[in-house]
């Protein structure tokens, strides 16, 4: 884990200016030629106005954060230059359009390079339109970049808008090579190659969902739309008819909800997504899919709350709702990928768990992981590996639907796993269920006992998966080497901490960590083991106020946190945007300077 | 797949009709209106045909949403006011399933009114059973959105200050397809209306005027014998115009019959075309070549 | 606390046999004859069908429980003397009707005593339907009660039912008395007669929470039906209007909370009430409340979950959800009544903290409360103070509306709490509000630091909310005696626990314990105090399957839990059922013994 | 109290009209059809002449719903589809108030639709302006209840499937006692219409075709003014059946102009009547009288 070559381009300007699209080219142009890429853009919940950013990180192997301070910074425009340009690395670039009036001012050792994008872009285009595209044009030219390649992107970029709109792109595009080539010694140390240049798949946190729940097997999707999930929604909506499945857009998120339980009931794969605000909608029927055993997915792209919040901003606020925030004991699992790679993965571990578990799953996205886009390699659609439920065969010896022994949909198992689910239009199968309290069978009994056995079933049931879960986890993530300072994460903040970590170890730092997936149930013994190898301070980074896992882990592990003496200290943030490395190495550094903690100790 | 013919037989490979569709003995009170509704869906599923097993009855919370436990065919008795949303997954993801809802005046108008109204728009080939009292059964006696203005219950002590919807009303203008009232006392009429309900194919609303006796003393079976008009012999049940004009003066009547009947695409339909046409263009799709968008 | 003088008569027959009524009539006979009542009954989800239970105890001291094995058994069918005949206490009575074949079985020491109440009934009014009357009358002839007094409860039970049936039930009533009197030497060993003969009130919990929003001042109350809960919504139906109030009936639980909001933030005090299912459907609105800093309260009434569940029967299972089972992290205060005058009191509380506090305010009941009768002091109604919430008033140089300085409604103080708020129709104090992030005007704003700074402030007020309880708490519930063995409970728990905890100090064996009413914000210091007096086991009893409340401790005082080494010991129960006071007992001294701990050791 | 009268002039104590309720600079897409709303609304509320401290607007979320802080009156931006909720509370907790609620047509019909359903039918004293654009303008272009058949959008790319909403039609059909149509290119018309509504006695409800120019690129202006049909100058507003006719048969034409109008009791009116009623009754009622019951 030592940090190897990377380099971060910033592309900024005002909402009009094609700020995406200029860096969605540059991103896809480099997942192309095989860098690794990760993103992180910006764009407010108006729909005019405002600065937007596309930030790129490209790198020489896998990136799992969207890095520190830029080195190149192309600015659209003016307020780019004053908000960022004191950002930039020394032995940075930033490209700015002509002055009018007083240059910014821009940190000691940066480089200048300005270009007129507008003036390029009409010479080429006859308009000043394609402004972005000479941008674009500029910072691949510097960056070596394959011309035929980035032209390639571009191309079918913009293909459906007509032979006009493209041959004007391209053009601007070239033009900016031009420039771009022209200037590129100034970018000389900046500049690496990709050491296996085979093509990567490039894509956002939202698409990676909906691929995963697409490779699942998801052949029902339900939802309405809700920033900043709705892409998961439009995404399946082009896609899943190709494949003989139905998105249907309903009128809410209760309808949502509903709808992929009555589609699961009968047998389908469904899947819905929503934000924090559809979530609190959906939660009195995910207590239905809970009671009635549904396997089903629901998606929460958390953003930050409460109420409506802001939507277009980060957070890791909803995990206590997700976790346990129903009327009553639902069972359900809690999932949160921490890569767009692992928005597909955990995606396809949703739907596979529902389906072995017969349980509603909840998926913990959140906005920045929804809007960024990283490479995944193409390989891991490969290997990914549905699981086939198996349902419900009518009896040899059933007599048109009337089977000796009527099915007993909740038979009652010591390990309180579910049996095969009996789905309408198979003879024998018929039962009834619901939301009430039931027997065996699926019938209304409020009986003391049925009761306290079918409250057991369910928690038999967690347990169960969480056993299930230790093993994975054991050999996904195998705990790396004890030490007395842990780290531990989830969701978007997870990489970033890990980066965070590496940079630490470079300086002689070394922690131990814990990057959960799985956060409900609780993979206990692997966390049990994990607290009990000489942890001294656990430091737990989370995006929100009343730091929510934090809690749940003090909660859960009392006894010990006591008996290993171990001070769980919380670094949270909760304005909206997500951590940076070195803003959780700082404030790791500052509470064991407090602590009077020193370097030397740490190789205990 | 889809049974969505006027006369749909049942799918091949099916058995032959059963002879009851009934499943447990219902716990509601005796002389409840519902025990007729019960009885007259037995019999239209019977003249149906369709094997047990290809049935579903979905519904929501209440007295009469009750009712799949009651029955012998698959079930589901989901949460208050969201049976249509079940209804309608299961019958989009399944289309070749007899999908049955049944529920109350609130659990449909109230509660589930957003539902109602969008299902009804939205033409999805369902029969909806409504089991109209005029009260909040389960709850024992709360005014219902069916309930009188003035009319005194546990929870407008002093009248209800509500103009009442008329669910025929709300179903015909709200884009149902199928629309039809009866009342659990002339179970020849309700069962043959329930059965072209599930023949129908398309949004199907059958509002069954079905007593409480326990918690509603007004709307009895003898108030609603009394207030019930069958249609003219010679009623045109496609003429929109004039069901909507029969509803509009319908005052404190309830005309009886097949009020409206109309055949246009269903969802289903719908969204089936758009499947088979975009398969004939996407070809052999699959996880993979779908991916390759993203290279 | 020594237990005192109490007696236990249970009326039990079939759904149909008016066993409610019955009961009713014997309660509130017995609180205006002075005696204490405390009541609990069951009847089933289902309208008809099954055994129904109607027990009363009086007593001559304020009771907390409904007690265990009953004295007094009337039993209305033979079902009755087979389910609740062998529990009846050794010197009590089982009030029979005639057997129909062999004689059902009864405790040794257990005195039966026929009587033929249809026969009476018909006898006395031609029919056999006031039977329960008859059987009413025949417990209380056999208490000794005033039989006068009973005929005007009857009397007035039945008035508007017309004179035909307040004559027959007067009748079955008095020929019942006739049978009771002439058995009495047979429960002469059980009578006895209120040491302060002044009639009290006898209302439900649902009637106390109804009969305190009255009282707390609040005139708009929206809400949709549902089991346990509605009858908190039809009381105020039929009073507030007479007081000027409004009470709607909403299309749903989302609508009934919405214009609690609206009616709230047009300047009128505010109230729903629901039951889980409702409260999950609530929640997104809730999240509003809190954003937007309206006051309002929400109670929820708690039944089994999840999902429908078990609507009729007992559970505290929504705690995790009240307090911390939002979508982002919504500023909320949960108060928890335990018993009937609690209901009124811990009601007048939420509202008065929702107005001062500008806050939404969960108030957990539960089942078990709802329908249980009690007596309260009428002293009770002349002591409370409602909170008057001063508005908002234009300042002196306000011009038509614009005053010089515009209002703001989010201005910020250090100690985070609110300012007056202006109520639309106040000159200068328009403001706009909502569920978005704002700055201190309302206004959207999505700045990192606006952002943090808000997120504080409504941290602050949390804070401020806990540091006002406690000063509450340390004058209503000073802490008893340390002790090394501790108990906590709430809500319809707790009394039950304190009795437990009376039954055992009885035997000698001490415990200290602290009952809160306030769940959240969480009263630190008093909780901290409490566990810091060297205690050793904590006993947490609560109805839920998850050890709700037990998690909340542990998460929060981990600290001290580990620093003073006290193990928590988690009391629960989810069958659907209430506890009762034996079975706590039995399992405290379960897990002592467990621990080998002698009853020596308690008076260290 | 209540300025439930067709020509409710100034409570009495206000000051003289404003000459503005605008309030902060709107942050729409230049072009956006909302800023002619708002300039309507605006002129209005001037002609109606209350001050702007009485006047209320509530709105859910969405484009459209941003309004409340576009103007400088009171302003509550709730949640998405619970607009109605709010203001229904407010307007029987407030009933001195005018209160004007604004939101899009996926705000009102899609999310919000039951309690749209419910507020139409109990005629409460509330203005409803609705801007329809026929898209979610604020999640960027996904199919509304308005939505034509076969519509491409981002989220039925294949053409959308389901018949919309007439939001006319719904108001109608649902018990609105105003309802009224016309299109922001139209500010005159727009306006004399917002301040009839205002001073409708109950549930008027105004749609306002208001292109989206980011999102919805089929209907703008030009799109707008070429299928609008002014209403007949001998148009009869009392005639409810002809109202239903005209709106049955509109096709995809926008009659424009106030299409249905009737005096009925408002909500309000009617819990008055019962508070009076039972007040009168009742006394000099205080807590501790009524507690006497538990006696
Ligand atoms: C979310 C929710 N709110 C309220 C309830 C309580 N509830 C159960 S059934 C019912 C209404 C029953 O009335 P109706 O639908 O007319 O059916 P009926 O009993 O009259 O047949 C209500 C309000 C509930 N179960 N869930
Ligand atoms: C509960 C909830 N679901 C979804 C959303 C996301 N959302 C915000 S506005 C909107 C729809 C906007 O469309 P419309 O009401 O037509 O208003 P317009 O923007 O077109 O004016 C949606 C779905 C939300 N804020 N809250
Ligand atoms: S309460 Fe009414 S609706 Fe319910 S079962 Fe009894 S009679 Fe039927
Ligand atoms: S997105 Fe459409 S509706 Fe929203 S402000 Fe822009 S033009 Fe108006
Ligand atoms: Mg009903
Ligand atoms: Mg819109």
């Amino acid at each position: 884990m030592s940090a190897s070559k990377s380099l971060t381009v910033r592309f900024e300007g005002d909402s009009g200016d094609g700020i995406i699209t200029m860096g969605k080219v540059a991103a896809r142009t480099a997942a192309r030629l095989g860098y690794h890429v990760y993103t992180y853009s910006t764009f407010l919940a108006v729909v005019r106005g405002g600065q937007v950013t596309f930030q790129m990180r490209i790198g020489a192997e896998p990136l799992v954060s969207q890095g520190n301070e830029p080195d190149i910074l192309v600015a659209l425009n003016r307020q780019a230059v004053k908000d960022v340009g004191p950002l930039v690395k020394p032995g940075g670039i930033v490209i700015h359009p002509p002055w009018d009036g007083q240059p910014e001012a821009i940190g000691a050792g940066v480089t200048a390079l300005e270009v007129n994008y507008k003036e390029l872009s009409l010479g080429e285009t006859g308009s000043p339109r394609s402004k972005n595209m000479v941008a674009a044009g500029v910072a691949m030219g510097l960056l070596g970049f394959d011309e035929a390649t980035a032209a390639a992107v571009v191309e079918e970029h913009f293909s459906g808008k007509g032979e006009d709109v493209i041959t004007a792109n391209r053009g601007a595009l070239a033009a900016g090579f031009d420039a771009g080539q022209a200037a590129a010694n100034a970018a000389a140390a900046l500049r690496f190659t990709p050491p296996e240049p085979h093509p990567r798949m490039l894509l956002s946190g939202n698409e990676a969902v909906a691929l995963g729940a697409l490779a699942a097997g998801v052949r029902f999707f339900a939802g309405y739309p809700i920033t900043p999930a709705s892409e998961i929604m439009e995404w399946l909506a082009a896609e899943l008819p190709k494949v003989g499945g139905i998105m249907f857009q309903a009128e809410d998120e209760i309808a949502s909800v509903g709808m992929c339980i009555g589609a699961s009931f009968g047998g389908v794969k469904s899947m819905t997504a929503t934000s924090g605000p559809g979530l609190s909608l959906m939660i009195e029927l995910l207590g239905l899919a809970g009671m009635a055993e549904i396997p089903m997915v629901v998606v929460d792209v958390q953003r930050a709350g409460p109420s409506t919040g802001m939507p277009t901003k980060e957070a890791q606020g909803d995990l206590h709702q997700a976790a346990q925030g129903t009327h009553g004991e639902v069972p359900r699992v809690v999932l949160a990928p921490q890569t767009v790679a692992d928005c597909f993965e955990q995606t396809v571990r949703a739907v596979n768990t529902a389906h072995e578990f017969q349980i509603p799953v909840i998926l913990l996205s959140s906005q920045s992981l929804s809007h960024r886009m990283q490479t995944i390699e193409p390989d891991e659609l490969r290997t990914i590996q549905p699981f086939e439920e198996k349902f419900y065969q009518p009896p040899a010896d059933g007599r048109g639907g009337q089977p000796a022994e009527p099915y007993k949909r909740y038979a009652w198992r010591n390990d309180g796993m579910p049996v095969e689910r009996a789905i309408p239009g198979t003879p024998g199968g018929m039962y009834r269920t619901g939301g009430l309290e039931h027997d065996e069978y699926g019938n209304p009994d409020f009986d003391p006992e049925v009761r306290s056995k079918m409250v057991l079933r369910r928690r038999l049931r967690m347990h169960a998966i969480a056993r299930h879960f230790e093993e994975d986890i054991a050999t996904e993530q195998p705990l790396p080497p004890p030490a007395p300072l842990g780290l531990m994460s989830w969701g978007a903040s997870a990489s970033v901490a890990l980066e965070a970590l590496q940079q630490m170890e470079a300086k002689g730092i070394k922690m131990t960590y814990f990057m959960p997936r799985i956060l409900w149930p609780m993979p206990d013994v692997i966390i049990e083991r994990f607290l009990t190898r000489g942890l001294k301070y656990l430091f737990v980074c989370e995006l929100n106020a009343t730091r929510q896992f934090a809690e749940m882990l003090r909660a859960r592990y009392t006894a010990t946190l006591v008996k290993h003496d171990i001070e769980v200290i919380s670094i949270i943030k909760d304005d909206g945007l997500p951590f940076t490395p070195g803003e959780i190495e700082q404030r790791i550094l500052n509470a064991l300077a407090a602590r009077n903690w020193t370097p030397e100790e740490v190789t205990v | 797949m889809t049974p969505d013919t006027a006369t749909a037989a049942p799918a091949a490979g099916s058995a032959a009709a059963k002879s009851s569709y009934k499943g447990s003995r219902p716990t509601w009170c005796p002389g409840c209106g519902d025990y007729g509704v019960l009885a007259c869906l037995d019999k239209a599923l019977q003249a149906y045909g369709r094997p047990e097993w290809e049935v579903v009855v979905v519904s929501g919370i209440g007295c009469s949403s009750r009712f799949p436990f009651f029955m012998n065919t698959y079930g589901f008795h989901s949460a208050h006011g969201r049976a249509l949303t079940v209804a309608t997954g299961l019958k989009l993801a399944r289309p070749d399933l007899t999908v049955v809802c049944t529920g109350g005046d609130g659990d449909a108008l109230a509660i589930g009114g957003n539902h109602f109204f969008h299902t009804m728009r939205r033409n999805v080939d369902l029969t909806y059973i409504l089991m109209d009292n005029q009260i909040y059964g389960m709850t024992k006696g709360q005014t219902a959105p069916t309930s009188a203005v003035g009319m005194e219950t546990k929870s407008s002590p002093y009248g209800n200050v509500e103009p009442p919807v008329d669910p025929c009303w709300a179903a015909l203008t709200m884009g149902a397809t199928f629309v039809a009232q009866t009342a659990s006392h002339d179970p020849a009429q309700m069962t043959a209306l329930i059965l072209e309900a599930l023949r129908h194919p398309g949004m199907a609303f059958v509002n069954c005027l079905s007593p409480c006796v326990t918690f509603n003393e007004v709307m009895d079976k003898e108030y609603f014998k009394a207030h019930g008009d069958p249609l003219p012999p010679d009623w045109d049940p496609s003429d929109f115009e004039a069901a909507i004009r029969l509803l509009r003066n319908a005052g404190d009547r309830f005309p009886l019959g097949l009020i409206h009947r109309r055949i246009e695409p269903t969802l289903g339909q719908r969204v089936e075309n758009i499947t088979n046409r975009i398969r004939a263009q996407a070809g052999e799709a699959d996880v993979l070549s779908i991916a390759r968008q993203f290279l």
